[in-house]
């Protein structure tokens, strides 16, 4: 059933339908699957740390460690793998227990110290990318046959289109954070404390287990994207990822996910990866834009898509108040 | 014939780059090459999107100035795969050869090493305590500067580096930097500046200046890629050298992959272009009025 | 009924300090299985930080509480929760984002393999609320729906905590006379399956109704508990208050209307509120009845510009004035004390000084700060006049109890001297001796030659003060009663007149 | 006001211990730390570096700790320095004056953060995205008045304002104390200081109130944009360049933490900007820290914010709140900044 509360979701949806079909009405080979399967394989490890991210801000909070943590991620497995003979499964345990005992300490942070998120995960942003400095300045190879199996497990499509693993376990992600943020008594906690934290916790929400979890959650999701994103490069450099954060929170935003916290969908992440990414291959498409014209391109693009969210929001909600009687009285 | 190349730029961070985009640009219009251009905003992941965006428009070649060495074997192969010819630019990847045509670039570690050996050639002999100015710390250019200077200045006696911090090869950073040298070592005891840059170096001539001492004499400079500032620099006596790495490495990328697409002839792995030195001894005023609309 | 067996719930010796007050000084509570039980005090008495101490919402600074015999001692309210503890705690304290069935489930939703089942929780969740006579989707979002709904649902969700003892705190602030009836059953029904109730309120009709006992704070002490059916309303007020109402209720038609002030003209908005007209002179007092819903608080707003007018057009003093928003509104010396204070009064951080002067300040605009000493003059006057009781003027508005801060927004509006006040709901939440004050208050600045405009729920306090009464219904502008028309018989015929399908 | 003046000092008290604090770990590192000389006409020293490259920081923290009180933020003034360095310096390399550089780069500073403000204000996006807007395309734009180029510039007259001196002080330093100052006599002498804490704390009750809060948000990222503006002059001035590039890149983020260190809170309300300049001085003594202890580069991001992460743990408010606590419990009132809930969440649960 569509309720009124889904309207974001399917104005980001809408949004993403006319905008490909208009690209594709301009360049026609816009409409291959290759484009399709590159929207998914390149985006996949924004994808991943997005969900991570969807839940801190549904949360009412923000992260800004993620890109730092990918990158950490990236070069802890390419020193790790070049210097012991551990075997990449065991690496990924154990990297992906790093990051989420990371995120978890942030969160602990936040909520016993009281301190603001934008504030703690800005801290941990700056150590994140130092340690991987301290691990290595140099960016280091990747060269283990179990990468080369996983890189190499894709289904070509017609049209020369790969879809690679990477890309499905983004949508398996997707899926996954979908069900728990809306399904579990987790999420449901989640948006309790993104809908307002005093008042939560007067209805007996655990503040701090959700608040940890939840920045667990997105150490985690960052770690496991830091190891799509090493399988993506097969390497680990510590100056990668730079400023993903903000690509993330842009995503989550477009997907139509309040930054106050409480309002907002995974699914909607989703779409808000593909729209950036959509934009992206549009202007390698054009290819006629000089570097500060992408920017600016960039901007605006991101600054009309916020403005179309809010008209509809504003269109709906004026809606709503005319629709809506006094229909609660019985 | 109408040739469509694509070219995946790492991003527009210092004039240099500036430089490299739009000598690429007038190379690709004199040989009337349409040039999709893309850029990365020092992003690898958008280097690779942009080229996987190329193959899907079905592009007839592809120009890339790779943002890290490491990382490309994927993408490259879905190139290959798509018989799309791949032309590195300015640095090589960590990649099998067969997976691009060439690659056309200067030598890092080399450029460094020459460096050195003018700075030992300068002293002859005389002890000197250097300070250096690093690169992004992680770049590979900051990684292979300091590993050839390093080696460069290896065998002579009492040239030693006493400080070594980042400067992120920005002007201000190269300035704050060398400021906190002149303080921590005291100026008189600095001989010599090695930076991974020229912007860095024209920045810390003026700290240099702030202190009271005199670039180029009571410290000698030394740095690399020969941009406009640098030659002024040099003419006006505050700074003694520097290694030219130069922006037109399309112009040999272009005629390898016209003579490629035209017959097969397939070029050397390698096109290396020149690593020049120019001190006070060239004609620097006039190669500033030369280079300085060529974007820099 | 007498004292029966040992309490459910005993508290004893409970002591809570703040930062340069005590809010709790050894205070004893006893709740016997099967009663209700009301806690009764002034505004800042201590009530809501008491029922914060005994779930669990604070630490207590000292005492025990046993529940059953045995000792408890709650951390947080999910663990008094667990113990059978529901609680409603004063404003409705619910999550606006969520759907109301997740508000009512919250931590303890239906799950089906590890996953919420939303279905069952929806249909529970209506099933629930049609006992409360409530028929709603409870898939919309809780923040679609009035704060009465929001108020029921949070009594929904306590009761269904309540395995031993439920606690309201204010719960028929911003209920109607149907809803408290509903609400009544209900604790009638849990009294009887041998719950204990507590239940704090300002009215005290509704505490003889419905309550067996009650405990009565003054400044944080217990003063007295009380068996109700030994004592009377009369009583109960000199123990709260510490000494006697001095009745209040004067002859008040006395006055007669001044000068027409204001004249509005079929304004309306659409979708909000249909067009109203309306005359108001200075020293009048127009009260706006309605049920809930019935677009009080709508109307109000559009007088003061909180929300723009689409149609019609208002008349000041004979000339025509264009009020787009709050500024204007004040520039055109109105003023307004609107309903839900926390979100839309007070500005929680800032000081009760800032506070009181904030509608100057903002009136004479930045470059013209009021000195210090006539700030000080100011907020002292007003803590005085209307005895707003707090520990420094310097404290954050947020600190104060519901009631004084209620003060305190009047004390600001009143420092900007207004020609018209609107008030919305002046006395939700307010203690007898302060309603009493305010409105005696109310009657001096009518008195003086002030225009009031004042939107109650209350139809006994709108006969006792309004020269005029206009009715709402559904919006619409229905009658408008005068002189000895007002009474609350009348008002209610006027609401119920007609009994076309209203609200459905 | 006299009567502020003790409780500005007891406001101020934690960042002042801080601030020595890390002045004495610079000491540590490099004993020649306050040794100040006179040289080649200006003040020359480690302690006036940190005054001189704190001022970019301490000129943004001033419009910043503006923003942050109406519970907003503002990104993009790293990218607003970009702009209004590119734009003095296109002025003066097409042949104008230093004033009118000056003045043609505050110009665009205050259309920029006209319209940050008026995206904020009027449009109603949440400051982050808003301003998120800018941050990316600013640089674009910056870009496009310089062509990509450093935009090298000889005019003495701007270069004063970045590389000169005024009596000995090098101008930077003169121009952030007396903006900072100005900017402090102008909220708290008037009225404005208690409006901007006012919408801060609660927008809509500040409307009800008669406040107007559209306006007053537009003019304080206005006020940052002008900050940012006058940051990028003097940035580009001390290079003698802009760099569209890489002026300001990152700033954004140091300059909201010298306001988080400054104790002003992320979520709106009461504000120090003296607290906030203390703060900016902090983090620039951090950096000292880093550059004179001739660690290798690897190791700067590490230290930087184990530093920043003691200094915000010992700020933060449960500690300070601890700190009270064990100072035994007079009849004083709480230290100022905690959340604003209606509650006090936790405040008794110790
Ligand atoms: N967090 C706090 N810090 C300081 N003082 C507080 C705090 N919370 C409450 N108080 C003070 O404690 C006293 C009791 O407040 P409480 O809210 O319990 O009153 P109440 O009896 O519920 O009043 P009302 O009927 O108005 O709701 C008040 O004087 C109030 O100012
Ligand atoms: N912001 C809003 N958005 C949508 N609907 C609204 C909004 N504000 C009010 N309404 C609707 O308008 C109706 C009237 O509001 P409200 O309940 O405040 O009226 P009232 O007569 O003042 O009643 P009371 O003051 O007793 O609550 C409500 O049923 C509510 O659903
Ligand atoms: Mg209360
Ligand atoms: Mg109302």
């Amino acid at each position: 059933m569509i309720r009124s509360t889904h309207l974001p979701l399917m104005v980001t949806l809408a949004t993403f339908v006319l905008a490909f079909a208009l690209c594709g009405w301009q360049y026609p080979s816009m409409l291959s699957t290759r484009v399709v399967a590159n929207l998914l394989t390149d985006n996949a490890f924004l994808g991943i740390v997005a969900v991570g991210m969807t839940f801190v801000i549904l949360s009412g909070g923000i992260d800004l460690s993620v890109g730092s943590v990918i990158a950490f991620t990236g070069v802890f497995l390419a020193v790790i793998l070049r210097d012991t003979s551990i075997h990449p499964l065991a690496a990924f345990v154990l990297v992906l227990l790093i990051t989420t005992m990371f995120g978890a300490a942030m969160g602990a942070v936040i909520h016993f110290l009281e301190m603001p998120p934008f504030i703690v995960t800005l801290a941990g942003m700056f150590l994140a990318r130092g340690a991987a400095y301290v691990l290595s300045t140099d960016s280091v190879p990747i060269t283990h046959e179990f990468y080369d199996t996983l890189q190499d497990i894709y289904w070509k499509a017609p049209g020369g289109g790969r879809f690679r693993l990477i890309g499905g376990i983004m949508l398996l992600v997707f899926i996954c954070g979908a069900l728990v943020a809306h399904r579990t008594r987790f999420g449901q906690n989640v948006y309790a404390v993104g809908g307002g934290g005093p008042t939560a916790r007067l209805m007996g929400v655990p503040l701090a287990r959700t608040t940890v979890g939840i920045y667990a959650i997105s150490g985690g999701l960052a770690g496991l994207a830091g190891i799509i994103f090493s399988l993506y490069t097969s390497a680990g450099y510590s100056l990668a990822t730079v400023g993903v954060e903000l690509d993330a929170i842009a995503a989550v935003v477009i997907g139509g996910t309040l930054l106050s916290g409480g309002y907002g969908f995974v699914a909607g992440t989703f779409f808000g990866i593909l729209i950036m990414g959509l934009i992206q291959t549009y202007i390698v498409f054009d290819g006629t834009l000089s570097s500060w014209w992408t920017k600016i391109v960039i901007g605006a693009l991101l600054f009309s898509f916020i403005l179309l969210q809010k008209g509809l929001t504003w269109a709906t909600i004026t809606r709503k108040r005319t629709a809506t009687g006094s229909a609660q009285q019985s | 014939q109408d040739l469509t190349i694509g070219f995946s730029q790492i991003g527009s961070e210092s004039g240099w780059r500036a430089a490299e985009t739009t000598v690429t640009k007038q190379e690709a219009e004199k040989r009337g090459i349409d040039l999709k251009f893309a850029d990365a905003q020092q992003k690898q992941e958008n280097q690779i999107k942009a080229i996987r965006s190329f193959i899907a428009q079905g592009v007839d070649a592809i120009l890339l100035a790779p943002v890290v060495a490491t990382g490309w074997d994927e993408v490259l192969e879905e190139a290959a795969d798509a018989e799309i010819p791949v032309v590195l630019l300015d640095r090589t990847v960590d990649a099998p050869e067969d997976l691009y045509l060439t690659a056309v670039t200067s030598d890092l570690v080399h450029e460094g090493r020459v460096a050195g050996q003018w700075l030992v050639d300068e002293m002859a002999g005389e002890p000197c305590r250097i300070v250096e100015l690093q690169g992004t710390t992680g770049s590979s250019p900051a990684i292979d500067r300091k590993q050839g200077f390093e080696e460069g200045i290896a065998g002579a006696e009492g040239l030693e580096i006493v400080r070594s911090q980042t400067g992120d090869f920005t002007r201000s950073q190269g300035k704050v930097v060398m400021e906190s040298f002149l303080k921590a070592e005291g100026g008189e005891n600095i001989c010599a500046l090695y930076a991974h840059n020229d912007d860095m170096a024209v920045g810390a001539i003026q700290a240099i200046k702030e202190a009271g001492l005199n670039p180029g004499e009571d410290i000698k400079i030394v740095a690399i890629d020969a941009v406009p500032d640098a030659h002024l620099a040099i003419a006006n006596g505050e700074m003694n050298a520097t290694i030219e790495l130069t922006p037109n490495m399309a112009g040999p990328a272009l005629d390898a992959l016209e003579a490629y697409l035209a017959d097969g002839t397939a070029p050397a792995k390698w096109i290396q272009t020149e690593s020049k030195l120019f001190t006070a001894a060239d004609d620097n005023a006039a190669i500033y009025e030369e280079k300085k609309n060529l974007g820099y | 009924m007498t004292t029966p067996q040992a309490p459910l719930l005993h508290a004893s010796g409970i002591s809570k300090f703040f930062p340069g007050a005590v809010a709790l000084d050894e205070v004893e509570l006893k709740l016997y299985p099967g009663e209700v039980h009301a806690l009764l005090g002034e505004n800042g008495a201590g009530k809501s930080t008491l029922i914060k101490c005994l779930t669990g919402a604070y630490r207590r600074d000292g005492g025990t509480i046993t529940l059953d015999g045995e000792d408890i001692d709650a951390k947080s309210t999910a663990e008094s929760q667990e113990l059978g503890i529901g609680t409603v705690y004063q404003e409705v304290n619910l999550l606006p984002n969520l759907t109301v069935a997740e508000n009512l489930f919250m931590g303890r939703q239906p799950t089906r393999l590890g996953l919420v089942n939303r279905r069952q929780m929806n249909t529970q969740a209506r099933e629930a609320l049609l006992g409360y006579g409530l028929d709603l989707d409870p898939g919309e979002p809780l923040n679609s729906f009035s704060v009465a709904v929001q108020q029921v649902v949070a009594i929904a969700r306590a009761v269904a905590l309540s395995g031993k003892v439920l606690i309201l705190d204010e719960p028929t602030a911003s209920l109607d006379r149907d809803e408290v009836d509903l609400l009544f059953g209900v604790i009638r029904q849990l009294k009887d399956s041998g719950l204990s109730i507590v239940f704090i309120t300002h009215f005290l009709d509704q505490v003889f109704e419905i309550s067996d006992r009650a405990t009565v704070l003054r400044n944080g002490r217990v003063v007295g508990e009380r068996l109700l059916a030994d004592v009377t309303q009369h009583d109960v007020v000199t123990l709260m208050l510490g000494r006697q109402l001095e009745a209040t209720v004067q002859d008040r038609k006395a006055g007669k209307p001044g000068a027409l002030l204001l004249e509005i003209n079929d304004l309306a908005k659409r979708g909000m509120i249909e067009p109203f007209s309306m005359n108001l002179h200075r020293g009048e007092v127009v009260g706006l009845a309605g049920l809930l819903g019935s677009g009080r608080t709508e109307t109000a707003n559009l007088l003061f510009g909180a929300v723009q007018a689409d149609h019609g057009k208002m008349l000041i003093d004979g000339r025509e004035a264009r009020i787009a928003n709050p500024r204007d509104a004040v520039a055109q010396g109105f003023a307004m004390c609107p309903e839900d204070r926390k979100t839309h009064g007070i500005v929680g951080d800032l000081s009760v000084r800032d506070n009181i002067i904030l509608a100057l300040q903002a009136r004479q605009g930045w470059m013209r700060p009021i000195p210090r000493a006539k700030v000080h003059e100011i907020a002292e006057h007003y803590v005085k006049a209307l005895d707003i009781r707090l520990a420094s003027l310097d404290m954050p508005i947020r600190l104060l109890s519901g009631g004084n801060q209620q003060k305190a927004l009047l004390a600001r509006w009143l420092a900007t001297e207004p020609d018209v006040l609107i008030l919305d709901e002046p006395t939700r939440g307010i203690d007898v001796g302060a309603h009493a004050e305010i409105i005696a208050l109310i009657e001096r600045l009518r008195e003086n030659g002030m225009a009031l405009l004042v939107a109650s729920s209350e139809l006994e306090e709108l006969v006792a003060y309004s020269t005029r009464v206009v009715v709402l219904r559904d919006r619409h502008q229905v009658r408008e009663l005068t002189g000895d028309e007002i009474t609350a018989d009348n008002i209610v015929h006027a609401i119920a007149a007609e009994p076309e399908k209203g609200a459905a | 006001m006299p009567a502020t003046t003790p409780s500005l000092f007891k406001r101020i008290t934690p960042q002042l211990l801080i601030l020595a604090v890390v002045i004495g770990l610079n000491f540590l590192v490099f004993p020649d730390f306050f040794d100040v000389s006179f040289r080649n006409g200006r003040l020359f020293g480690n302690l006036v570096d940190v005054f001189n490259r704190g001022a970019p920081v301490a000129l943004l923290c001033i419009g910043m700790t503006l923003v942050i009180a109406t519970k907003g933020i503002d990104l993009s003034v790293g990218a607003v320095m970009a702009i209004a360095g590119a734009t003095a310096a296109s002025l003066v390399t097409d042949g104008y004056g230093w004033g009118t550089a000056l003045l043609g780069a505050l110009a665009t500073g205050a259309l920029c953060g006209f319209w940050n403000g008026f995206l904020v204000a009027v449009l109603r996006i949440q400051p982050i995205v808003a301003t998120l807007v800018l941050m990316v395309a600013g640089r674009g734009i910056a870009q496009l008045i310089t062509e990509g180029t450093i935009l090298t510039f000889n005019n003495e007259g701007l270069i004063r304002l970045g590389a000169g001196t005024f009596m000995g002080i090098p101008t930077p330093i003169v121009i952030w104390l007396a903006l900072g100052t100005l900017a402090t006599i102008g909220v708290r002498r008037t009225a404005l200081g208690m409006l901007i804490e006012s919408i801060g704390v609660n927008e809509a009750s500040s409307r009800l109130a008669g406040i107007n809060s559209r306006v007053l948000l537009i003019c304080v990222y206005l006020a940052s944009g002008l900050c940012a503006a006058l940051a990028g002059v003097i940035v580009a001035a001390d290079i003698k360049g802009a760099d569209a590039n890489n002026a300001g890149l990152w700033l954004e983020l140091d300059a909201i933490l010298a306001v988080v260190i400054g104790g002003n809170s992320l979520l709106g309300g009461r504000f120090s900007i003296v607290a906030s300049l203390i703060g900016a001085l902090i983090i620039q003594s951090v950096n000292s820290v880093i550059l004179l202890s001739g660690m290798p580069p690897e190791f700067n991001l590490v230290i930087k914010a184990l530093l920043i992460l003691a200094i915000l743990v010992i700020q933060s408010p449960r500690v300070a709140h601890l700190i009270y606590m064990l100072r035994a419990s007079g009849p004083e009132r709480l230290p100022e900044r905690q959340r604003p809930s209606v509650q006090e969440p936790k405040e008794d649960a110790l």
